[in-house]
């Protein structure tokens, strides 16, 4: 029986090595998996490079870091590879300090980056970037009157997904705006772990409903995580 | 604002919005940027069917919802939560970019920092050497989209031209931008440079030039 | 108020001009647009390019060609891009007479070409058919120890498209395996143009099952065309 | 056959279906070919959970339906009806592919018309000038899965070996079978040529390597 259920974090987490590519999915704090986070953070891979939307938040002295902050403050990212840092975050100032090797990627080149490595797709070419810094060290072509730049695929040895329900083939549902980058990352991940706030039998998801198919994910863990809060 | 002892009366955000939004006609599928962009969809009348898209997968975003309607699972490109219109609908991120760089958005609204006369677009950075780049999704969309409009102030809080022969800051996109919507005026980007198509009362021509380094044209 | 539904036949087809592509979605005969099939048949367009998955059936003594077939037989079709075209066919005759030019492409690369043109990808490189036939005339470049072929986006002026439902907006949802090219075309055509079974007020299909989002869909006809048949 | 002179009786195409269903473990997602690899499924036990996934964006595809039960709306790589398991899913036709090219399946098996020992496959066309050109999906299976197994009969009718030094016909994709089920042999693809993993009873090694043009090692 195919069975994709984990019963706890530890065996979620087991196996993800030093210097990992690691996917993260998310955007602000909705559809993240920050059960998965802290359970890596307590895992203790290093060397990381994330990918991950943005670096996000500011520090605060009323709440300590949690997630990608606090990862990045614990020293276990090497590289951030996102589309948004702020100069005044935990991650700005670990480039700042050269504490981490940052590539800021426009959001859309992100995203189809991820997904052409979980299609196969090895490289392509985007409008998006032409001219600008992004294009540095880029080749560039120009189809049908516009530059384009060449992107390579972004997969990752490791993805991390929230989803709103899961079967235990893996078969998983989102949540409104919380599909984001969950799919795709899920495409995209060599080990693609998942935590869903609910689960199901098999056959009670419709099959016309399914977005992420089992195929693209190997673990499941159950966290019902609550409601995604607003930034502090 | 010091503007008071002048007789014309420069827009605040919520007019430059409502300004902007009188252009958008029924059935456009548009982007809204952060900052003032965000502010449109407020001022469009919620009888003229205005299909809004969020870079984070959202199609057909409603405005803010009242507080016991309030939705944690969705929420806009800012973060900030929205609300979902009757025929709204979710796609992943990779197909949300794909609208966007497909050319299916009749229009994106950026806020900028600098444009210049030949539609290139600053917004991201003001310098090649910042650590914090936030890029975000605006080369996309200023790529992508089928009309980029800018809103943004006329002028920097320390009175510089934002509105240039030539961007001083890294760019976002070459000749992207079609329209700015600024404080003091409409201007459309054309092949013979900036022509001004609308200007705030009691404001003049020349006035205006003054606060623009880019040459203005007549309409 | 948005509304995409067009009342006729006529309507739907307005403006197909000569010369144009036409991506046309299904699969077997299912997700086909049989019903748009017939009225570009009637419409009269001509020189016309045809993205299909394939050419269609051969010639038979008891049914009438319908369809794609039809069009080729009429000379309406000036060059067939696809990944299948049976030598005994109504398509391979038209091609062995030299009255329509062919080029089949591997269906994962035809269906990655057309959705690359609709989400703004001119070109990728992929490993199918490197090394291959195929490969002629393609730049070839190797990606992690393979080699691969450059491809180019396939839009289409026109996609007709079958959905299983359609709101005013045009957001569609398919049926089972009738979903196939449908929301690829869907994406990649200038004019997307929908027959669907069954049609619905706005709000009835929940947002987190539409399939195809209004964004991508020009006009849609309210066909009942039944249930796909086997092949003869 | 026209073996009957013989001590052996070769597989007919349900016995080499069997013989490759054998070798597929719980759990794998596997992609069937048109031809022989399609009767693979009917000879996998009900209880062993084998995903199977069709072109047309199946994940989960059952075996043919009782005539009562039929879905017209579900068919087949091959254009015939079939049915969906238990927790089946559907993906457009650019995600099917996408689930194939991305390396996804842990298995495909496809029909042949020549292996060669460097793993070649020819399995499309017999010559380049062929009016109807049959791709399909199988350079993107070539290419895309894991592992690529080939079903076929050892030889071609008229006894000619399809079992190369080097195909002879227009390649389907380098490099990328790794075993070989026919009706006389099982046949790794191995650095050092084809290695013979089982033979039907009654024949004896030479007897297939009479058959073979690869030279054959044995196991």
């Amino acid at each position: 029986m195919i069975n994709k259920f984990v019963r706890s974090m530890a065996e979620a987490m087991n196996g993800i090595k030093d210097n990992s590519t690691v996917l993260l999915a998310g955007f602000g704090d909705v559809g993240t998996p920050n059960a998965l986070l802290d359970g890596l953070i307590e895992q203790g891979a290093t060397n990381l490079t994330i990918v991950a939307n943005a670096g996000g938040r500011a520090r605060s002295p009323d709440h300590p870091a949690r997630g990608l902050p606090r990862l990045i403050e614990l020293g276990r990212v090497k590289k951030l590879i996102c589309s948004f840092v702020r100069a005044q975050s935990i991650a700005g100032e670990a480039v700042r300090d050269g504490r981490m090797e940052v590539e800021v990627v426009p959001q859309g080149t992100l995203a189809e980056r991820i997904r052409a490595a979980g299609a196969g797709v090895p490289a392509f070419f985007t409008p998006t970037g032409a001219d600008t810094l992004v294009a540095e060290g880029r080749e560039a072509r120009e189809y049908d009157g516009r530059t384009c730049i060449l992107e390579r695929a972004l997969p990752g040895d490791v993805a991390l997904v929230e989803a709103w329900m899961a079967d235990r083939w893996g078969n998983l549902t989102y949540r409104d705006s919380g599909r984001n980058f969950n799919p795709v990352m899920a495409m995209a991940g060599k080990l693609t772990i998942v935590q869903t706030h609910h689960v199901c039998d098999l056959g009670h998801l419709p099959a016309n409903e399914i977005v992420t198919p089992g195929i693209f994910v190997d673990r499941v863990l159950h966290v019902e995580a609550g409601d995604p809060k607003l930034p502090e | 604002m010091n503007e008071t002892a002048h007789a014309f009366r420069p827009l605040g955000r919520a007019g430059m919005a409502a300004r902007a939004a009188q252009d958008i006609p029924e059935g456009w599928y548009v982007n809204l940027g952060i900052g003032i962009p965000s502010l449109i969809a407020d001022h469009v009348p919620a009888d003229r069917e205005v299909v809004f898209h969020s870079e984070n997968g959202i199609l057909g975003m409603g405005p803010a919802p009242e507080k016991h309607r309030e939705n944690p699972w969705l929420i806009n490109a800012s973060t900030q939560r929205v609300s979902l219109r009757t025929g709204g609908s979710y796609v992943h991120h990779a197909d949300s970019f794909g609208i966007v760089r497909g050319g299916h958005l009749d229009l994106c609204v950026l806020g900028g920092f600098q444009v210049a006369e030949n539609g290139d677009l600053a917004n991201w950075a003001q310098s090649a050497s910042e650590a914090g780049r936030q890029i975000g999704g605006a080369m996309d969309l200023a790529v992508g989209a089928k009309r980029v409009w800018v809103t943004m102030e006329h002028t920097t809080k320390h009175g510089h031209a934002r509105i240039l022969k030539q961007c001083s800051y890294p760019l976002t996109a070459k000749h992207c931008v079609s329209r700015i919507y600024t404080n003091l005026a409409v201007l459309e980007v054309t092949p013979k440079g900036f022509v001004v198509i609308d200007i705030i009362p009691g404001l003049s021509f020349d006035e205006l030039q003054a606060r623009t380094e880019a040459v203005l044209h007549r309409a």
